[in-house]
C-alpha cells in the first residue's frame, strides 16, 4: 500500500526523458555518432561517393581493394565503396520508411485495441499474434510473392512483418496506462474519450514504441538485406547492401570483398542501432515497459 | 491437472486453427498468376483450360472450395501438387525430416548453449567476461544469417575444407547450417536467460531465501533457474515455428531441402496445394510450439495453471 | 441541512468473463449500499482491503456503471444523465485518489495538470490562467514556484496536494477522498489531513472519506459507515458511538492505541475473510463471529436502524 | 543479557552513505522497536544484521554487529550462512512476494529445518507441520501442499514467520511485518509475535513506521530519521517524555479519534533522501526549534536515564513539548 | 565407385523422368532411357536401338530395324510392339508434336517397324534422337500412369533409377545387363561406374564451390566467368563443347515505343555483342547475330539481316523516330522519356547479363529499369503482356525453335515478342509442314528466319559454349566428347581415376 506501483515509478522516470542522455555514455556517443554520420553519408552520397555507383568497367571487374577503388570492384567493375555508400541510402530509407509505416499502423491498431478492448481487441490481437509467430522472412517472402519484387513491396513486407510488434507494444502500453490513476482522474474531470486518448494515453505510450521502432530499424535493415540477397529487394543496378551480396556464393572466392564489405556495413550499422537503442532505453528508463510485449 | 490444462489448451486451439486455415486458404487467392497457366500446354484452347480448372476444383464457389479443402486436410489428404505433379503429402514427407533435423539440432544447440552462456553471464560478475558475453549476444542477434552463412562457408568449407559447401548428405553438412541458425538462437536464449536471471535475483523472495541461510548455488539452481526458465521456455516455444520456417535463408544458402525451400519453390511456381500445405505445416508447428510453451509454463508455474483453468 | 448526496441500494456485481471452459463467476463488490450525505458533513467509510470502498466511490461518481440502485446528487438522478450531461456535472463532484504517485500524468507540468480541469470543462477562469494556477497551488499549500515542475520532481505528499488542487479547480461541492493518505508517511499524512480539514471549513465542502484506518476516520469524520464484503454492516451516527456490530468491535479492538500504558491483549479472531466469489448464505461475518447463531448462517441481516444507529446484525451488541 | 548488540553501524552504497551511527541492544525475551518514516534506513539496518547487504551491492562501513558475543561484521560468509535462518530469523515486509511462487509451501519451510537442524525430509516435514500448528494455522498438512498464491496475505505472513522460526532462532528480525496487511490481520500477527517472544524467549527486533504498533508491543524503541538513530530508550520513556523534536512530532502526527483537542498539522517540509541529507542535525530543516548550531554540528546523544536523544536541545525539548 | 554430378542451371527443376509427358528433362534421363537413334556433334545420326532405317523417296514411310536382345529394366523385351505402343502414347501430351507427322505405326515383324507418315518430316531423325524420345517400358508405363517417372522409371538404359527426391537428388545404379551402347561411346556396356548421384544445386556458384572443394566430381554447366579459375586449379579439368542455344532479348512489339520498328531496330544496334563476349564471358563462346546457333545451316542468312552493333546508326534511327536526346542523356519524344522495363529471371547469369545490357542501352539514350522475377512469375508477366524488354535464353539445336518462339498461336509465352503477322505465319506453316526433304526444310526455315529478322523482334546477344568441369583426381572423362551434348553416351565412358 505504501509502495508506489512499478508502473507509476517508471512513468515518473520516463518524464525525465531526453534523447541527449542516450548520447551521454561512451557507447551511446560512439554508436549514436556513427549513426548520425551514416545518415549524413546516405543523404550526401552523390557528393561523397568517389564513383558513379552504376558505372561499369568490365575490363576492371573483380579488382581487389586498392587504389583508386578502395574497397575493390564488383563483377561489372563498379566501385564497391561507392555502392556501399549508396547502399546506405537504400537500406536506411527502406527500413526507416517501412518501420515508420509499421509504427503508424501498429500504434493505431494497438491503441484502438487497447482502448476499446472487448471483441475488437481479441480479434486484432489474434490476427496480429499470428503474423508475429511466423518468421518475418516468410511473411516478407509471401508478401513479395503477392505484390511482386521491388523496393515498394520490400518496404511493405517489412512493415507488415513488424506490425505485430508495434501493435502489441502499443496495446500493452495503453492497457497499462488505462489503469493509471491519472486517467481515471481525468475522466472524472469530465474529459472526453478523445482527450484521454490523444492528450494522455498516446503521448505516454509513444516513447517505448519509438525506441522499439528505432531498434526495429536495425532488424529492418537485416530483413531488407535478406530480401535483397534473395533478389527481391532493390532491383539492379540500384545498390542495396543485401542485393550486393546476392551475386552467389562463388563471389566469396572470386572477390570476397564484394560480399564482405556490404555485410560489414549491415552488421556494424545494426550493432550501432542496437547499442544506441539500448542506451536510449537506459536513458529513458523504460526497460520495464518493454517487457511482456 | 496438467493433463486437463493441456486438453483445454488444445480445445482452445480449434478456433485459432480455423482462422489460420481460412487465412492460409485465402493467401493463395491473393497470389497473382495462375498455376493453370503453368500447367496448360502452349497453344491449348479454352476448353482445355476449363477442364483443368474443373479437375482441380478451382471452378467452385470459394466457400465450397474451402470446406472441401479443409475436409481433405483433416484426412491427411493434401491433394496433388499442380506443378510438381505428385501427392503433396509425399513432398511434405520428403522435406519435413530435413527441416526437423536441422531445426531440432539448431534448437537443441541454441537452447543448451544459450542457457549456459546466459547463466554464466548473469552470475559471474567479471567485467571482461561480461563484456565479451554482451558483445557476443549483440553480434549474434544482429548479424544477418545469410551473411554469417557465407562467412562460415568461406572459412570452414572453402579455406579449411572441413565441411561441405552445400547439400544435405551426412552429419557434416549439418554443422554449418546448425551453427548459422544456432548463433542467433544462442544469442537470443542467452540474452533472455541473462535478463530473466537478473530479474529473478531482484525478486523479494530471493532475499528471504538468503535469509534462510541457503547457499547461493542452491538458490540459483533450485529457485532462480525455474523462474528464469519461464521466459526462456516462452521464447523457445515461439522459436519452433521460427526455426522451421525461418531456416529458409539458411536452406537457400546451403542448398538444403526443407519446408522453407519447398514453400519458396512452390510460391515461385504458384503451386497452390503445396503452398497451402507448407503454410499449414508451419502454422501447425507454430501452434504446437505455443502449446508446448504454454503447457511447459503451466507445469512450471502453478499460478498459470490455475488462472487459465 | 439538505442532502447533497443520496445513495440508495447501490450495487455492483463484477463478472469474470466465462470462456468455453470456464464458469463465469460473479461477485458483489458493492451490495445494497444506502446512505445520505448532508451538505457540509463528512461521512467516513471504513473497511478492510477489498470490501468495496473504492468501488463504492466509483459508483457514486459514476465512473463505473452500477448494477442497481440510485445515486442522487444535489437533486439530480445521476444515473439518468447522458454522457455529456454527466461530463458537465463532474465539475461539481470530484475525487482525490489513493495513489498520488500515479495521479498526475508524468508528462504534465504542475501548471498543466492543474489547469487541465478548465481545459476539459471548457471554462475560462475569472483570472488569467497563471494566476488561477498559482492561487490553487497556494490553496493546497504548495509553493507556486513549483508550477513548472514535473511530478517526478516533487514528493508524494506534494503530489497528493496537486491531486487535491486539481480536484478543487472547478470548485466542486462534493469531494470523494479515497484513502488519500494511505501511501504516505505519517508526518505527511498529518499534513494532508490538516489541509483537508482547512479546505473543508474554508470552502464549505462536503466529504465522503474512505479509509481503512479507523482511528483516522474517527478523527476526521462526523459519521462512519463500516463495510464488510460489499455491505454496510454498521452506520455509526457519530465517532463516539460504541460498536454494535461484532465486526465493528473487532475492527476497533484491532486498532492500536498509541500509548504504551494502554496495552491490551488482542483476542484472536477465528477464520479468514471468505472469498467474495462464493459467499456463504446468511451473514458474511458469521464464520468469524463469536456470537453467530444458526440464524446468522441462513439469513442475511438487514441494516436496520433504531435510534439512528443502524446495524446489520441479528445479535447486535 | 543482550543477544544482539549493534554499535555505531554505518552502511554505504558506493559513495552514498544512507546509514550511519545506529546503535541498539536487544536481549532475550525483549522486543525492540525500530521506528521511522520511509527511507529512514530501517530495512538497511535489518539487512546489515542479516549480512545481506552484498546482495544489493552495499557494504558496512563502520561499527559492529555483535550477536551472542561474536562480531558478525567479520564473520566469513560460510559461517554467516549457518547463522542466517538458523539463529537469526528474518521476516520481511511484503508477504505477497516473500515466498517463491513456483514452489509449494511445505518444501519452502522444510528447507530451514533440513539446513540448520540437519533433519531428513520426513522429520523436517513433521517439524514444519508442528510449527505451522503453533502459529494457529489450521490443517498444516494441507497447507504444506498448497502454493503461495492460493493463500491470503495474513496466511502467507504466518508462513514466513514459520520459516523464520523453524530452526528455533535466538533473534527474530521483523521488517514491517504487518504494513501490507489489514488491521485485523495486523493485530493477529502482532499478537502472534508477542506470544512467541514470551514462549520462546526470543529477542525480537520489530521494524515499523507505526508508532501505535510500537506503543503496543515494544519494550525499547529506536527512532530513526534520515539514516540515523535520533532517539532511543524504553518505550514508556519515549512516549511520555520524548526528547527529540522529531519523536515529539511523530507522536503528534498520530490521529487520536476521541481526543478532538489535538489538531493534526504534520511536520513541515519533506523527508530528505540519501542524496540530500542535510549537514548537522538531519532534522534541522523541519525542526521547529532549530538554531544555527543544528545546521552545522551533528548532535551527540545525550543520555537521560535509560534513554538518549541526539538533539542539541534535548533537555529543553522535554521541558516544553513542541 | 560413386560419382556425384551437379546439373547445369538450365536442367534444374525436372519433376518427372517421363520422356513422353514431361516438358523438362535433365541429363539423367538419357541414362535411364535409350533412343532409336543418336546424333553426333557433327549433326550426323547414328544407330542405337534402331540398327538401320530407310525412308521412302516420297518421305511418306520410314522403316526401322531394331536391335535384338534388348530388355527393359523390368525384364520385358524391347521389340516392335513396344515401339508401336510407345509412339501412340504421345497422343495428347505436350510432346505430341514430335510424332505429329506419323500417321500410324506398323509392326512388320518382332524387330521391324514402319512409320506411315501423314506428311514428309525431314526432321524425324532429329526428333527421334531427342531426350524426349527415350523409350519407356510399355508395361511399366501403362501400369504406373501418372506416377511413371516419379516413383519409378523403367527404360532400357545403362542405368536404373534408384531414388528420385524432387528438386534434390537423383541416384542411378548400373544396369548390369546392359550391352547395347551406341557407337558414340567406347564402352558399350555395362557402365564403369556403379552409381551416379545427380544433385540439383540451385545456385551455380555454389555448385562451382562444391566442385572446387570436392563435394561433387562433375559439373555439367560451368558459368563462363568461373572457367578461368577452374582452369587454374590443378585437379580440375574443363571440357568445352559447342553450345546449343543463345541468349537474347525479346522485344514486345505491342508495347510502345517498341510498336515502332525503327525503335526496335535501334535497340538491336545498341547491344555490343563482341564486348559482351569479351568482358562478361571472358572471350569464351561467340556473339549471336541472329536467332539460331551458327552450326545450323538456317543460321546462314543474308548478312545484312544480322544484328550488328552500331550505336551511331541506332542514334540516327531514334532521331528519325522522333526520340531526341535530352540533357540527361535520355531520349524523349513529346515530353515522354524513353524509359522502358527490362525483365529478367533471378539467376546469377541473367542478372549479370541484364545489367550489362542495361548499361549499353543507356548509351543510345534508352533508360531501362530492371525487374528480377523468378522463372515462373516471369512467364505470368509475359502472358499478361506486362513486359517490354526481357533478357532470356533458350537451349535447342534445331531451327524449329523459330516456330516455338514466333508462332502467332503462342502469344505471350513462348512468343514473348507478341508477334502476329500473316506473312510470318505463312512462312512458318510452310517451313513446319510443307518441307519434303532436308534441303527444302533448310530453305524454308531460312526464309522464315530472314523474315523474322527483318521485323526486329529481338536482339541476339550471345552463343554460350557448354562447359563441363570435372575433378580429374576422382574421375576420367572421354575426350573428345561425342554427341551433340554431354549425356548418356559420354557417361558410359566415365571411369574412376587411378
Ligand atoms: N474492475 C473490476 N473488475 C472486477 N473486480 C473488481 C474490479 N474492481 C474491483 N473489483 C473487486 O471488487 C472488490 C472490491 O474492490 P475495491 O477496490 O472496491 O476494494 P477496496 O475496499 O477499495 O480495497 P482497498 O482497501 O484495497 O483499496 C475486490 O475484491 C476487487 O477485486
Ligand atoms: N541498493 C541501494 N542502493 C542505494 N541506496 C539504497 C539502496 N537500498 C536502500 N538505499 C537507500 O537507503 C535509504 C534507506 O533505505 P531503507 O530501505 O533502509 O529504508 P526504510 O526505512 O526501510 O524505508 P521503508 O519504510 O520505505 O521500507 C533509502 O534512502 C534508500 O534510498
Ligand atoms: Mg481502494
Ligand atoms: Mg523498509
Amino acid at each position: 500500500m505504501r509502495v508506489p506501483t512499478m508502473a507509476s515509478r517508471s512513468l515518473d522516470a520516463f518524464a525525465r526523458m531526453s534523447i541527449g542522455r542516450a548520447f551521454a555514455s561512451g557507447i551511446g556517443m560512439i554508436a549514436g555518432g556513427f549513426l548520425v554520420v551514416l545518415v549524413l553519408v546516405a543523404i550526401f552520397a552523390p557528393w561523397i561517393a568517389p564513383f558513379d555507383y552504376a558505372a561499369q568497367n568490365l575490363m576492371n571487374a573483380n579488382a581487389a581493394p586498392g587504389w583508386p577503388h578502395l574497397l575493390g570492384t564488383d563483377e561489372f567493375g563498379r566501385d564497391v565503396l561507392s555502392r556501399v555508400i549508396y547502399g546506405a541510402r537504400t537500406s536506411l530509407s527502406v527500413s526507416a520508411t517501412a518501420i515508420a509505416i509499421s509504427m503508424a499502423a501498429g500504434m493505431t491498431l494497438g491503441a484502438a485495441a487497447g482502448y476499446f478492448g472487448g471483441f475488437f481487441e481479441r480479434a486484432v490481437m489474434t490476427v496480429v499474434d499470428l503474423t508475429w509467430s511466423f518468421p518475418d522472412i516468410l511473411i516478407a517472402l509471401i508478401f513479395v510473392a503477392i505484390i511482386g519484387p521491388g523496393l515498394t513491396s520490400t518496404t511493405f513486407a517489412i512493415a507488415i512483418a513488424y506490425l505485430a510488434q508495434f501493435t502489441r507494444l502499443t496495446r500493452a502500453q495503453i492497457v497499462r496506462l488505462k489503469r493509471e490513476t491519472f486517467i481515471e482522474a481525468t475522466i472524472n474531470l469530465g474529459a472526453k474519450p478523445s482527450h484521454i486518448l490523444l492528450k494522455h494515453l498516446m503521448p505516454n505510450a509513444i516513447a517505448p514504441v519509438i525506441v522499439v521502432g528505432m531498434l526495429a530499424i536495425g532488424d529492418g535493415i537485416v530483413l531488407e538485406a535478406t530480401l535483397g540477397f534473395f533478389g527481391l529487394g532493390a532491383q539492379p543496378p540500384t545498390p542495396s547492401w543485401g542485393a550486393m551480396m546476392s551475386s552467389g556464393t562463388a563471389q566469396l572466392f572470386l572477390s570476397p570483398w564484394v560480399i564482405i564489405f556490404p555485410g560489414v556495413a549491415v552488421a556494424v550499422t545494426v550493432i550501432a542501432v542496437n547499442l544506441f537503442g539500448d542506451e536510449l532505453i537506459r536513458a529513458l528508463d523504460i526497460r520495464d515497459r518493454l517487457r511482456g510485449a | 491437472m496438467i493433463l486437463r490444462y493441456t486438453f483445454q489448451r488444445l480445445l482452445m486451439l480449434i478456433p485459432v486453427s480455423f482462422s489460420i486455415s481460412v487465412v492460409i486458404f485465402m493467401i493463395v487467392y491473393l497470389l497473382p498468376g495462375d498455376p493453370i497457366d503453368n500447367l496448360l500446354r502452349v497453344g491449348s484452347s479454352e476448353e482445355d483450360r476449363a477442364e483443368l480448372v474443373a479437375r482441380y476444383g478451382l471452378d467452385r464457389n470459394l466457400i465450397v472450395q474451402y470446406f472441401v479443402w479443409i475436409g481433405n486436410m483433416f484426412q491427411g489428404e493434401f491433394g496433388q501438387a499442380i506443378v510438381l505433379r505428385r501427392p503433396v503429402a509425399d513432398l511434405v514427407a520428403q522435406n519435413l525430416p530435413y527441416s526437423l533435423t536441422l531445426g531440432g539440432l539448431a534448437f537443441l544447440f541454441s537452447s543448451t548453449v544459450g542457457m549456459a552462456l546466459g547463466t554464466i553471464s548473469a552470475i559471474v560478475r567479471h567485467p571482461v567476461l561480461d563484456r565479451l558475453m554482451r558483445g557476443f549476444i549483440l553480434l549474434g542477434s544482429t548479424v544477418p544469417g545469410f551473411w554469417l552463412a557465407l562467412l562460415l562457408i568461406l572459412f570452414f568449407s572453402v579455406n579449411l575444407g572441413w565441411f561441405p559447401v552445400s547439400g544435405a548428405g551426412g552429419w557434416k553438412s549439418l554443422v554449418l547450417p546448425v551453427l548459422t541458425i544456432g548463433f542467433g538462437g544462442v544469442a537470443l536464449v542467452a540474452r533472455v536467460t541473462r535478463v530473466a536471471l537478473l530479474d529473478a535475483q531482484r525478486e523479494d523472495f530471493v532475499m528471504l531465501l538468503h535469509a534462510k541461510g541457503l547457499a547461493s548455488s542452491t538458490i540459483l539452481f533450485r529457485h532462480l533457474m525455474p523462474h528464469a526458465l519461464l521466459p526462456v521456455v516462452t521464447i523457445l516455444a515461439l522459436r519452433i515455428g521460427w526455426i522451421l520456417g525461418g531456416a529458409v535463408t539458411v536452406e537457400f544458402v546451403f542448398g538444403r531441402p526443407g519446408l522453407g525451400s519447398l514453400l519458396i519453390r512452390a510460391l515461385g511456381q504458384r503451386d497452390y496445394p503445396v503452398v497451402q500445405a507448407c503454410l499449414l505445416m508451419l502454422a501447425l508447428a507454430v501452434m504446437l510450439g505455443t502449446l508446448i510453451g504454454d503447457v511447459a509454463q503451466a507445469s512450471m508455474d502453478p499460478r498459470i495453471r490455475e488462472k487459465k483453468s | 441541512m439538505p442532502n447533497l448526496l443520496e445513495v440508495r441500494d447501490l450495487s455492483k456485481r463484477f463478472t469474470s468473463a466465462g470462456g468455453p471452459f470456464r464458469k463465469a463467476r460473479s461477485m458483489h463488490a458493492v451490495n445494497g449500499v444506502s446512505f445520505d450525505l448532508p451538505e457540509g458533513r463528512v461521512i467516513g467509510v471504513v473497511g478492510e482491503s477489498g470490501c468495496g470502498k473504492s468501488t463504492l466511490a466509483r459508483l457514486i461518481l459514476r465512473l463505473i456503471e452500477p448494477s442497481g440502485g440510485a445515486v442522487n446528487f444535489d437533486g439530480d438522478d445521476l444515473l439518468a444523465k447522458s454522457p455529456s450531461q454527466m461530463r458537465k456535472l463532474r465539475a461539481r463532484m470530484q475525487m482525490v485518489f489513493q495513489d498520488p504517485y500515479s495521479a498526475i500524468d508524468p508528462r504534465y507540468t504542475l501548471t498543466r495538470a492543474v489547469s487541465e480541469p478548465f481545459e476539459v470543462q471548457n471554462v475560462t477562469p475569472d483570472k488569467p490562467m497563471a494566476e488561477e494556477v498559482a492561487e490553487l497551488l497556494g490553496m493546497v499549500g504548495l509553493n507556486p514556484g513549483l508550477a513548472t515542475s514535473y511530478p517526478h520532481q516533487i514528493s508524494g505528499g506534494q503530489k497528493q496536494r496537486v491531486g487535491i488542487a486539481r480536484a478543487l479547480a472547478l470548485r466542486p461541492s462534493l469531494l470523494v477522498l479515497d484513502e488519500p493518505t494511505a501511501s504516505l508517511d505519517v508526518s505527511v499524512q498529518a499534513q494532508i489531513i490538516g489541509l483537508l480539514e482547512d479546505l473543508r471549513t474554508d470552502l464549505g465542502l462536503t466529504y465522503l472519506f474512505i479509509s481503512h484506518d479507523l482511528s483516522l476516520v474517527k478523527y476526521f469524520c462526523d459519521e462512519i459507515l463500516v463495510m464488510y464484503l460489499g455491505r454496510v454492516v454498521e452506520a455509526l451516527p457519530d465517532t463516539a458511538a460504541p460498536a454494535r456490530h461484532p465486526y465493528t468491535r473487532t475492527l476497533m479492538e484491532s486498532t492500536f492505541e498509541p500509548d504504551p500504558k494502554k496495552r491490551r491483549l488482542i483476542a484472536p479472531l477465528e477464520g479468514e475473510v471468505p472469498s467474495p466469489f462464493d459467499l456463504p448464505p446468511g451473514c458474511a461475518f458469521a464464520d468469524r463471529c463469536p456470537n453467530a447463531s444458526a440464524l446468522c448462517r441462513t439469513q442475511t441481516p438487514a441494516l436496520s436502524s433504531e435510534t439512528g444507529h443502524a446495524v446489520a446484525c441479528h445479535h447486535p451488541i | 543479557m543482550s543477544m544482539l548488540s549493534v554499535r555505531d553501524l554505518g552502511v554505504a552504497f558506493g559513495a552514498v552513505q544512507p546509514l550511519s551511527g545506529v546503535s541498539f541492544d536487544v536481549g532475550k525475551g525483549e522486543t525492540l522497536g525500530i521506528v521511522g518514516e520511509s527511507g529512514s534506513g530501517k530495512s538497511l539496518t535489518a539487512m546489515s544484521v542479516m549480512g545481506l547487504l552484498p546482495l544489493s551491492g552495499g557494504r558496512i562501513t563502520g561499527g559492529t554487529v555483535e550477536f551472542d558475543g561474536q562480531d558478525l561484521t567479520k564473520l566469513p560468509e560460510r559461517a554467516y550462512r549457518k547463522l542466517r535462518g538458523g539463529r537469526i530469523g528474518l521476516i520481511t515486509q511484503n508477504p505477497m512476494t516473500s515466498l517463491d511462487p513456483l514452489k509449494k509451501i511445505g518444501p519452502q519451510v522444510d528447507d530451514v529445518a533440513k539446513l540448520h537442524l540437519g533433519l531428513d525430509a520426513t522429520k523436517a516435514r513433521a517439524r514444519t507441520e508442528e510449527i505451522l500448528g503453533t502459529l494457529r494455522i489450521p490443517e498444516p498438512a494441507l497447507i504444506c501442499d498448497r502454493y503461495p498464491h492460493q493463500m491470503s496475505g495474513g496466511m502467507k505472513q504466518r508462513i514466513v514467520i514459520a520459516m523464520a522460526l523453524a530452526a528455533d532462532p535466538d533473534v527474530l528480525i521483523a521488517d514491517e511485518p504487518t504494513t501490507a496487511l489489514d488491521v485485523t490481520v495486523q493485530a493477529q500477527i502482532i499478537r502472534l509475535l508477542d506470544d512467541l517472544v514470551k514462549e520462546r524467549d526470543l529477542a525480537l527486533v520489530l521494524i515499523t513506521h507505526d508508532m501505535s504498533v510500537v506503543a503496543q508491543t515494544c519494550d525499547k524503541v529506536v527512532v530513526m530519521y534520515a539514516g540515523r538513530a535520533v532517539e532511543h530508550g524504553p518505550v514508556e520513556e519515549i512516549f511520555d517524555r520524548p526528547r527529540h523534536p522529531y519523536t515529539q512530532a511523530l507522536i503528534a502526527c498520530i490521529p487520536r479519534g476521541l481526543d478532538e483537542a489535538t489538531r493534526l498539522t504534520g511536520i513541515e517540509g519533506t523527508v530528505p533522501t540519501v542524496v540530500n541529507y542535510p549537514d548537522g542535525c538531519p532534522f534541522h530543516p523541519r525542526c521547529p526549534r532549530a538554531e544555527a548550531i543544528c545546521a552545522t554540528d551533528p548532535p551527540d546523544f545525550s543520555v537521560h536515564g535509560d534513554s538518549a536523544a541526539a538533539c542539541h536541545f534535548a533537555e529543553v525539548a522535554h521541558a516544553e513539548p513542541a | 565407385q560413386d560419382v556425384t554430378i551437379a546439373f547445369s542451371a538450365s536442367e534444374l527443376g525436372a519433376t518427372a523422368y517421363n520422356p513422353v509427358a514431361a516438358s523438362n528433362l535433365n541429363t539423367a534421363t538419357s541414362l535411364i532411357y535409350d533412343r532409336l537413334v543418336e546424333q553426333d556433334a557433327d549433326q550426323s545420326y547414328h544407330p542405337h536401338l534402331a540398327t538401320s532405317w530407310e525412308e521412302t523417296p516420297d518421305g511418306m514411310a520410314w522403316t526401322f530395324s531394331l536391335l535384338e536382345g534388348v530388355t527393359f529394366h523390368d525384364d520385358t523385351p524391347f521389340n516392335a510392339e513396344a515401339v508401336q505402343t510407345w509412339i501412340a502414347s504421345y497422343a495428347g501430351t505436350e510432346n505430341e508434336y514430335l510424332v505429329e507427322a506419323i500417321g500410324s505405326v506398323d509392326v512388320i515383324d518382332d524387330l521391324t517397324v514402319r512409320f506411315n507418315m501423314d506428311r514428309p518430316e525431314p526432321n524425324l531423325l532429329y526428333n527421334l534422337a531427342s531426350a524426349f524420345m527415350g523409350i519407356p517400358s510399355p508395361m511399366a508405363y501403362a501400369a504406373l500412369g501418372e506416377d511413371f517417372g516419379v516413383t519409378s522409371a523403367v527404360g532400357t538404359g545403362p542405368y536404373e533409377l534408384q531414388s528420385f527426391e524432387i528438386g534434390l537428388e537423383t541416384v542411378l545404379v548400373r544396369n548390369e545387363d546392359y550391352t547395347w551402347g551406341s557407337d558414340l561411346s567406347e564402352n558399350t556396356g555395362p557402365g564403369h561406374i556403379e552409381t551416379f548421384t545427380f544433385r540439383e544445386i540451385p545456385d551455380q556458384s555454389t555448385a562451382f564451390l562444391e566442385l572446387r572443394t570436392g563435394g561433387i566430381d562433375l559439373l555439367l554447366g560451368v558459368p563462363t566467368d568461373f572457367l578461368k579459375i577452374l582452369e587454374a586449379e590443378a585437379n580440375i579439368e574443363v571440357i568445352q563443347m559447342p553450345g546449343t542455344g543463345i541468349s537474347y532479348m525479346p522485344i514486345n512489339v505491342t508495347a510502345p515505343p517498341f510498336d515502332d520498328i525503327l525503335v526496335r531496330q535501334a535497340t538491336g544496334m545498341a547491344i555490343d555483342q563482341d564486348s559482351i563476349v569479351a568482358a562478361v564471358y571472358g572471350g569464351v563462346g561467340a556473339p549471336a547475330r541472329n536467332f539460331l546457333i551458327s552450326s545450323l545451316p538456317e543460321a546462314d542468312v543474308d548478312p545484312s539481316l544480322n544484328v550488328m552493333y552500331d550505336p551511331a546508326r541506332a542514334g540516327e534511327l531514334l532521331d528519325e523516330a522522333g526520340w531526341m536526346l535530352g540533357d540527361d542523356g535520355v531520349r524523349s519524344k513529346d515530353g515522354e522519356r524513353l524509359s522502358v522495363d527490362l525483365f529478367t529471371a533471378n539467376s546469377t547469369e541473367f542478372t549479370r547479363l541484364t545489367q550489362v545490357v542495361q548499361a549499353q542501352l543507356s548509351e543510345i539514350g534508352m533508360e531501362a529499369t530492371i525487374t528480377v522475377f523468378d522463372s515462373s512469375t516471369i512467364r505470368d508477366e509475359y502472358r499478361r503482356n506486362a513486359h517490354q524488354l526481357a533478357v532470356r535464353a533458350y537451349d535447342w539445336n534445331n531451327s524449329d525453335i523459330l516456330d516455338w518462339f514466333f508462332s502467332g498461336n503462342r502469344l505471350g509465352y513462348p512468343n514473348v515478342s507478341m508477334w502476329e503477322d500473316a506473312e510470318g505465319q505463312r512462312l512458318n506453316d510452310v517451313a513446319m509442314t510443307e518441307s519434303a526433304t532436308a534441303a527444302e526444310r533448310i530453305a524454308n526455315f531460312t526464309a522464315y528466319h530472314e523474315y523474322v529478322l527483318s521485323q526486329h523482334l529481338f536482339v541476339p546477344i550471345y552463343q554460350p559454349t557448354q562447359n563441363i568441369a570435372f575433378n580429374a583426381e576422382a574421375i576420367s572423362v572421354p575426350d573428345p566428347v561425342r554427341g551433340s551434348r554431354f549425356r548418356g553416351q559420354s557417361f558410359m565412358d566415365i571411369q574412376v581415376a587411378e
